[in-house]
């Protein structure tokens, strides 16, 4: 089967997953006490006012009436209307989504590339020093709170050296003419970068600290391989065996582990948007919440799984690249 | 249908199995294998059944040891497992004490494994790493509610005493003892429960030859004692040589010779027997070694050659009616085909390939217009037409390929009775199951029904 | 290594183990063989003494809580104002001074922009967040064992719905779960732990389920099944022993990742609401003065930095410690 | 006869373990000369593994060498000397590390695994990790080495070999994955390859194809081998000369045909009969009575006295080293064992040992668990 029937395939798979991460979340935003209406209209609205804006957002409905209709609007693209806001969700997702992704692809880049030298570097000098700071360091780094790391970031980088903004975010493509201080494209890359080292070392901690660690114990398991005795015996230098022979498979598991990582990392994207007052989707669905906005709760829920999922076919067929062991007929 | 086995039935066998079949489903899931086709009606599930035992037959008489050897991959554990009821049969019988295990399950089928025990091929493995080797032991009597407690430690240690351990090492973990040691502990828990009949699956495949010795010698003095029947798995001749009294050959999932040890040994009637023979090496350098080794590998399990499944490796494939080809040309065209087949040679040009593959002897007639036919798509790096003319129209069209072969032969060496699935066997059978051409597999009524169900 | 797979490693596997020592008949699985290798692992013994200090920390905590002096604790933990003595708000650790003040022995690390003590504050955190922890992982783990062994051991369209289901679970965001689950049926402590329990079912159940998937293949079960050993006994003597290892260990590692899901929780306002004393919600509160006052940022994140560190280190050193490939 | 190729001299690799020192190889001494097929047999734990490893300086920590020579060709692959303080430390003319690498593994010596599933690395080709070992060990560029590679893959019996040249292990068979190992250590052209039981995990009848392979390019290549296996039977069928390995030691070593009709060692002699054989149905096996001991702690005296059906109090005291027992003008035989007239310890007037191997199976069994206690 060709790469692209696999990756349909794969998207396939993944339908039965939305459907049910649609159904979770309509019957937990369902589930919550109090009414969006109340909130909207005040304590003492007029009854008429009431029933109009519950038709309006189709609320005088059955449950299982709404949940269909709920399901059938979701696959045209249709996430419903945000009461708080007043938009269509989708507009608002649009618009807070590349936030979340900039901020999640620098999470992980810099996760990757500075995790896998130390997870290599770990394994090659084994029980040497080089190997215990890099434990020490992936070590810390799963046993932090994201949010606290952010904290004193913004204690140390941006208050008392100054170095990086502690607050708010810049998107590389923004019109110069938007942004203070900005008067060219690359300015405002620049300022984007900025804006975004903190936060991207706050989130990608704990990623880091995870690839590292796996790296670690898979390099360390690949070195020991026959393959690379093999290797040794026909004189292959240690460089190249450390950096092809035991290298490349060792990469399998350090793949699925980045695509397990997803759903913490969007998780801890939650907390770093709040810490450094970014409004990104981690921010929308505290709003939401906080506002009882029902559509709105669903609605970045289903995009929170629907991120994962896309996520996790990526690595799946980064994976299916690497290891030719992986039909794309199978699972 | 055609009894695809030996077509021997003794009554008073311990043990009967008859045309056994256990097919593994290769894809798992709901709509794993749904396939879309252009005709009505659309939909179909592909048949990509692994058919590791294809029906197989033969008996085991009380206190015998019946050795079934064969290559890996040929279904010789799976078809052990099976026996034993340990996988659910695709269909066939299994009579064991006068009742079809194949039919039996729940608790019925657990209290049949009273008297039906197996000693595994990895002695590591085989003992769980938690339990203590009393325990161990004593776990199937428990399980048949066999003896009290203060019974089952006494039984316990006599056994382990029996198997050649030290009673007093009731209170160790299996993963104090050697691999042979571990062996004995295998066999005292087979016996525990006193059984009659004990399925011994490569039991000594993953010992050192000298620990092999002791353990199967402890094998053969317990049969005696105990009076047990081994139906007795391996992929080593000498061990099977060794301690059978019958031998049964399997090759991708059929049986394809059974007869008397000796008989077997001295006097085999299938090629494979043959070539099988020829291939274990001999610890003796005097002996001048192996012959005539088999060419190509074995064919797939999901869609085994018809006919003789030997077939296609086969040094001795019977010539087609139609042709009246010399024994040298003939052997030259299947040798020819075979290596097309594989693409073994990279040269086109056909007198090239007629002097490197037919040099003694070049077939006439029919079968040299057919072969220049072939030649000539192979002249135009038509491979795969090249391919189609020598398949179909020679290797397709010999018995081998049309009927399954089942023949009883005589036995020159024992009494006992000598079973050979090969068509040379033909002319000097005393009996055969042949009596119908063997259509397509796929195509039996049969098979398709089964598949169905799963 | 053991020095058998280092002389014999191209061998027949049958003897592997005969460097079985005079001393090691017993078994190298269970507790007590657990507790052996603990102590003799120096990592899982680290980690050890700082989940035991915690754990006593924690207790101790309860403790005077509720038997010593219950008056002052709650003044000092809830309501300082009654002590007028006390509102010195956000107070530097002794020996160091800010705008607000210099550090006083009363109040050694500090007190919070209440005037409360951060020392007792943090303590009293500890036993939130061990009893969080602790129970979400039971949760957790008890959810995840029933749907993985059932799953794992009959098979088919069992199987295959509880994984779709878990799957699912799995795919939306453990934070993002939980703050729907919470906002669901509650605000509180109690619904934070649940929401975190069940984003611990699916990694219970895959890693209980490949156990039983795997061992269920394992020749000693096939041998019991032979010898006609009824199903419920082979999920009881040989499956649920054989995955007691592995299980412990995720069991350790994830009530660590339960401590921090739930301190993220209170940082955003979702679990224990003030004045209850969380470490999370103390950070969440000392935002505004992350300026003035940094300590109070820095002494909540300690803490919860050397609980989950700990957690983790014993985690490491379990699966070191009962690593057959190590050991056999 | 002629300058050996590969010579080793009282060879000694320990490994450092917690519970102790093995000395898995323990003192041993053979040669390799040109052309030849030399076996080194012995059961699980024996030590040839680490011998042969030893030979290429690929001992695996805590692995060490600590003793003995090994010269190759004129090369000192391992050799001490003692130093001013009384020191052992490596001569002056031992190959460095990076001299090993470059001039010795692959290109002088060559080795084939036993275990054709590992040692391809799963996520190459066939193809690449063999002209990868070309390069290397032949200088030769991209090119060449490709078509030299399928060469070689045509040469080892591998059907259709220039598109199989872009397949990954997984798509090869066993026998087909061994061939492939093999065409890898025949590629780079050595003058000696060692083949670590290249034949063990295979079935006999492409054990067989396998065999018939290796003599006929060993003819072509006139390649020197030494062969390491458990199988008496493969040694009979492709070695010319055969070292017996117990314990750590060579304990008998000959020609193939002496080792086989003029045995002269108690355990070579106890390790044939023990055999079951394919050839003629033999009614009662005698096994070998217990088990090997444990390398970290061997009996003293001869090694097998605890399980040698000859054995007599004397065999407890005396360690036996090997000694030339063949007589003038026949081919090199020697063994160590004290039964023989030139060891001259009076084994014939020392008392048999009551040893628990002349007192029936069960007896033998129980007195090696009890070892361990």
């Amino acid at each position: 089967m060709s790469l692209l029937r696999y990756t349909l395939r794969r998207f396939a798979q993944a339908i039965p997953v939305l459907i049910g991460i649609v159904t979770i979340t309509f019957f937990l935003a369902n589930q919550i006490p109090g009414d969006p209406v109340d909130i909207m209209l005040g304590p003492t609205p007029a009854q008429e006012q009431v029933e109009a804006i519950r038709a309006r957002y189709g609320l005088d409905r059955p449950i299982h009436v709404r949940y269909f209709a709920y399901l059938s609007s979701v696959a045209t693209g249709d996430l419903g209307l945000s009461i708080y806001y007043d938009r269509p969700v989708l507009e608002m997702i649009i618009l807070r989504l590349p936030v979340t992704l900039l901020l999640m692809l620098s999470a992980f880049a810099f996760a990757i590339i500075t995790a896998i030298p130390l997870g290599v570097i770990s394994a090659k000098r084994r029980n040497e020093p080089a190997d215990h700071v890099s434990r020490i360091i992936s070590l810390i780094g799963v046993s932090t709170p994201s949010f606290w790391i952010g904290l004193v970031l913004i204690i140390v980088f941006a208050f008392y050296l100054g170095w990086f903004p502690a607050r708010g975010l810049v998107l590389p493509w923004a019109d110069p003419t938007n942004v203070r201080g900005a008067a060219t494209q690359f300015q405002v890359i620049r300022q984007s970068m900025h804006h975004l080292f903190l936060p991207m070392i706050g989130l990608g901690t704990l990623q880091m600290a995870q690839i590292t660690r796996i790296e670690r114990s898979s390099m360390v398991d690949s070195l020991q391989g026959e393959y690379v005795k093999l290797a040794r015996a026909y004189g292959v230098p240690e460089s190249t065996i450390v950096r092809k022979h035991a290298f490349q498979v060792a990469q399998l598991p350090v793949i699925t582990i980045i695509g397990l990582g997803l759903s913490t990392a969007l998780g801890g994207a939650v907390l770093t948007e709040t810490v450094f007052g970014i409004q990104g989707m981690g921010r929308l669905i505290i709003t939401a919440i906080n506002n009882q906005d029902y559509q709105l709760i669903m609605g970045t829920t289903l995009v929170f799984g629907f991120v994962y999922v896309v996520g996790v076919i990526i690595t799946d067929i980064t994976y299916s690249y690497l290891d030719p062991r992986v039909t794309y007929g199978d699972e | 249908m055609t009894e695809v086995g030996p077509p021997e039935s003794d009554p008073e066998a311990l043990l009967q199995v008859r045309d056994l079949k256990k097919h593994f489903d290769n894809e798992s899931g709901l709509l794993a294998g749904v396939q879309l086709d252009d005709e009505f009606p659309y939909v179909s599930r592909s048949t990509s059944d692994v058919r590791a035992v294809d029906g197989v037959s033969f008996d085991i008489k009380e206190g015998e040891t019946l050795g079934l050897v064969g290559e890996s991959g040929c279904g010789k554990s799976t078809l052990a497992r099976t026996v034993l009821r340990l996988l659910e049969p695709t269909s066939g019988s299994v009579y064991f004490q006068g009742e079809d295990l194949a039919e039996l399950s729940g608790e019925p089928l657990r209290r049949m494994r009273k008297d039906m025990q197996m000693i595994f091929q990895d002695p590591q493995s085989s003992l769980d790493p938690r339990m203590k080797v009393g325990p161990i032991v004593e776990e199937p009597m428990k399980a048949h509610d066999m003896l009290d407690e203060e019974g089952r430690e006494a039984r316990a240690k006599e056994l382990l005493e029996k198997v050649g351990l030290d009673p007093q090492h009731y209170n160790r973990y299996p993963h104090a003892f050697s691999g042979g040691q571990r062996q004995r502990v295998n066999l005292a828990r087979a016996l525990s429960v006193n059984p009659d009949f004990i399925v011994c699956d490569e039991p000594v495949s993953a010992l050192d030859v000298s620990i092999q010795a002791q353990v199967l010698n402890t094998m053969e003095e317990l049969q005696e004692e105990f009076d047990l029947t081994y139906l007795f798995i391996a992929h080593d001749l000498s061990v099977i040589r060794h301690i059978s009294d019958r031998v049964a050959v399997m090759y991708l999932g059929n049986v394809v010779e059974l007869a008397d040890k000796e008989e077997l040994f001295e006097n085999p009637k299938h090629p494979y027997t043959r070539a099988l023979l020829d291939a274990i090496p001999v610890p003796d350098p005097r002996s001048g070694g192996r012959k005539a080794l088999l060419s190509g590998d074995v064919p797939s399990p999901i869609d085994p050659p018809s006919g003789c499944r030997f077939r296609t490796r086969c040094p001795k494939v019977i010539q087609p009616d139609e042709y009246d080809m010399t024994e040298d040309a003939w052997r030259n065209v299947v040798e020819f085909q075979r290596a097309v087949e594989r693409r073994a040679f990279e040269e086109t040009d056909p007198d090239a390939l007629r002097s490197r593959y037919f040099e003694n002897a070049v077939p006439s007639g029919d079968a040299g217009t057919l072969l220049d036919e072939a030649l000539g798509h192979i002249e135009r790096d038509e491979w795969d037409d090249a391919e189609q003319i020598l398949s179909e129209r020679f290797a397709d069209q010999s018995v081998c390929a049309t009927t399954t072969p089942a023949y009883e032969v005589p036995s020159d060496l024992t009494d006992g009775r000598h079973y050979s699935a090969c068509h040379l066997r033909r002319d000097e059978a005393l009996a055969s199951a042949v009596d119908e051409p063997a259509v397509d597999d796929a195509a039996r009524p049969g098979a398709g029904v089964t598949e169905a169900d799963d | 290594m053991s020095v058998n797979s280092a002389t014999s490693d191209d061998d027949t596997p049958d003897d592997g183990d005969e460097s079985g020592g005079p001393e090691e008949v017993e078994a190298r699985v269970g507790l007590r063989y657990t507790l052996k290798q603990v102590r003799q692992d120096t990592t899982a013994r680290i980690g050890t003494y700082i989940v035991g200090f915690m754990t006593f920390v924690a207790v101790f905590a309860a403790f005077d809580y509720y038997v010593l002096d219950y008056a002052i604790a709650e003044a000092v933990l809830y309501n300082p104002e009654t002590d007028p003595e006390n509102v010195r708000r956000l107070l530097p650790p002794v020996g160091m001074e800010n705008q607000f003040g210099q550090g006083v022995m009363a109040h050694p690390l500090g007190t919070d922009h209440r005037g409360r003590d951060l020392l007792s504050r943090t303590i009293y955190g500890t036993r939130i967040a061990m009893t969080v922890g602790f129970l979400a992982t039971a949760i957790g783990l008890g959810g995840g064992t029933v749907i993985g062994a059932v799953s794992g051991y009959y098979g088919g369209w069992i199987d295959d719905v509880l994984q779709r289901v878990t799957e699912t679970i799995y795919a939306i965001p453990f934070l993002v779960l939980v703050i729907a689950f919470m906002t669901a049926f509650g605000r509180n402590l109690t619904f934070a732990m649940i929401g975190v329990g069940i984003t611990a079912v699916p990694v219970f159940n895959r890693l209980i389920r490949s156990r039983v998937v795997s061992i269920r293949e394992e020749d000693y079960v096939e041998a019991a099944r032979a010898a006609g050993v009824k199903d419920r006994n082979i999920i009881f003597r040989h499956i649920i022993p054989n995955s007691f290892a592995p299980v412990l260990v995720q069991a350790t590692l994830q009530v660590g990742v339960s401590i921090l899901i739930v301190a993220g929780l209170s940082f955003l306002g979702f679990g224990a609401q003030p004045p209850t004393p969380s470490w999370g919600q103390m950070l969440s509160a000392s935002r505004g003065y992350m300026l003035p006052a940094p300590t109070f940022s820095i002494f909540p994140g300690i803490a919860i930095l050397i609980t989950v560190i700990g957690f983790n280190i014993l985690g490491d050193g379990l699966q070191d410690a009962l690593d057959p490939r190590i050991n056999n | 006869m002629s300058e050996p190729l590969l010579s080793v001299r009282d060879l000694k690799t320990q490994f450092f373990t917690e519970d102790g020192t093995v000395r898995a190889v323990d003192g041993i001494s053979f040669d390799v000369h040109e052309g030849e097929i030399v076996g080194l047999v012995g059961e699980s734990g024996a030590g040839k593994s680490v011998a042969t490893s030893s030979i290429l300086r690929l001992v695996d920590s805590p692995g060490e060498i600590v003793g003995g020579e090994i010269e190759f060709k004129g090369e000192t692959i391992f050799g001490l000397e003692e130093g001013d303080d009384g020191e052992l430390r490596p001569r002056d003319e031992m190959l460095t590390e990076e001299e090993m690498r470059k001039r010795i593994r692959g290109r002088e010596i060559a080795i084939i695994f036993q275990d054709p599933m590992e040692s391809l690395n799963p996520v190459f080709t066939v193809g690449g990790q063999l002209r990868e070992f070309i390069e290397i060990n032949r200088d030769l560029g991209a090119e060449e080495a490709k078509e030299e590679a399928i060469d070689m893959l045509r040469e080892v019996g591998i059907p259709a070999p220039e598109s199989r040249y872009d397949e990954y292990p997984h798509q090869f068979s066993g026998g087909m994955r061994q061939r492939v190992l093999i065409a890898m250590a025949l590629a780079c052209q050595p003058d000696l390859i060692i083949a670590d039981e290249p034949t063990t995990a295979l079935d006999v009848t492409v054990e067989g194809e396998i065999l018939e392979m290796v003599t006929e390019l060993q003819d072509k290549y006139d390649t020197s081998f030494i062969w390491v296996t458990h199988d008496m039977s493969v040694v009979a069928e492709i070695c010319d000369r055969v070292n017996v390995m117990y314990l750590g030691e060579i304990i008998e070593q000959a020609e193939v045909d002496d080792l086989f009709h003029d045995t002269k060692h108690p355990y070579t002699s106890a390790l044939l009969d023990s055999m079951p054989r394919p050839d003629r149905t033999v009614d009662e096996l005698r096994p070998i009575q217990g088990v090997m001991p444990e390398a970290i702690d061997p009996p003293a005296g001869c090694r097998f006295h605890s399980r040698c059906p000859e054995a007599r109090e004397v065999c407890r005291e005396v360690h036996p080293e090997p000694r030339e027992l063949s007589d003038e003008g026949e081919a090199p035989h020697t063994a160590a064992c004290v039964k023989h007239d030139a060891f001259g310890v009076g084994y014939d007037e020392s008392p048999p040992i009551e040893t628990e191997a002349t007192g029936g199976f069960s007896a033998g069994f129980t007195e090696t668990g009890g070892e361990a206690e």
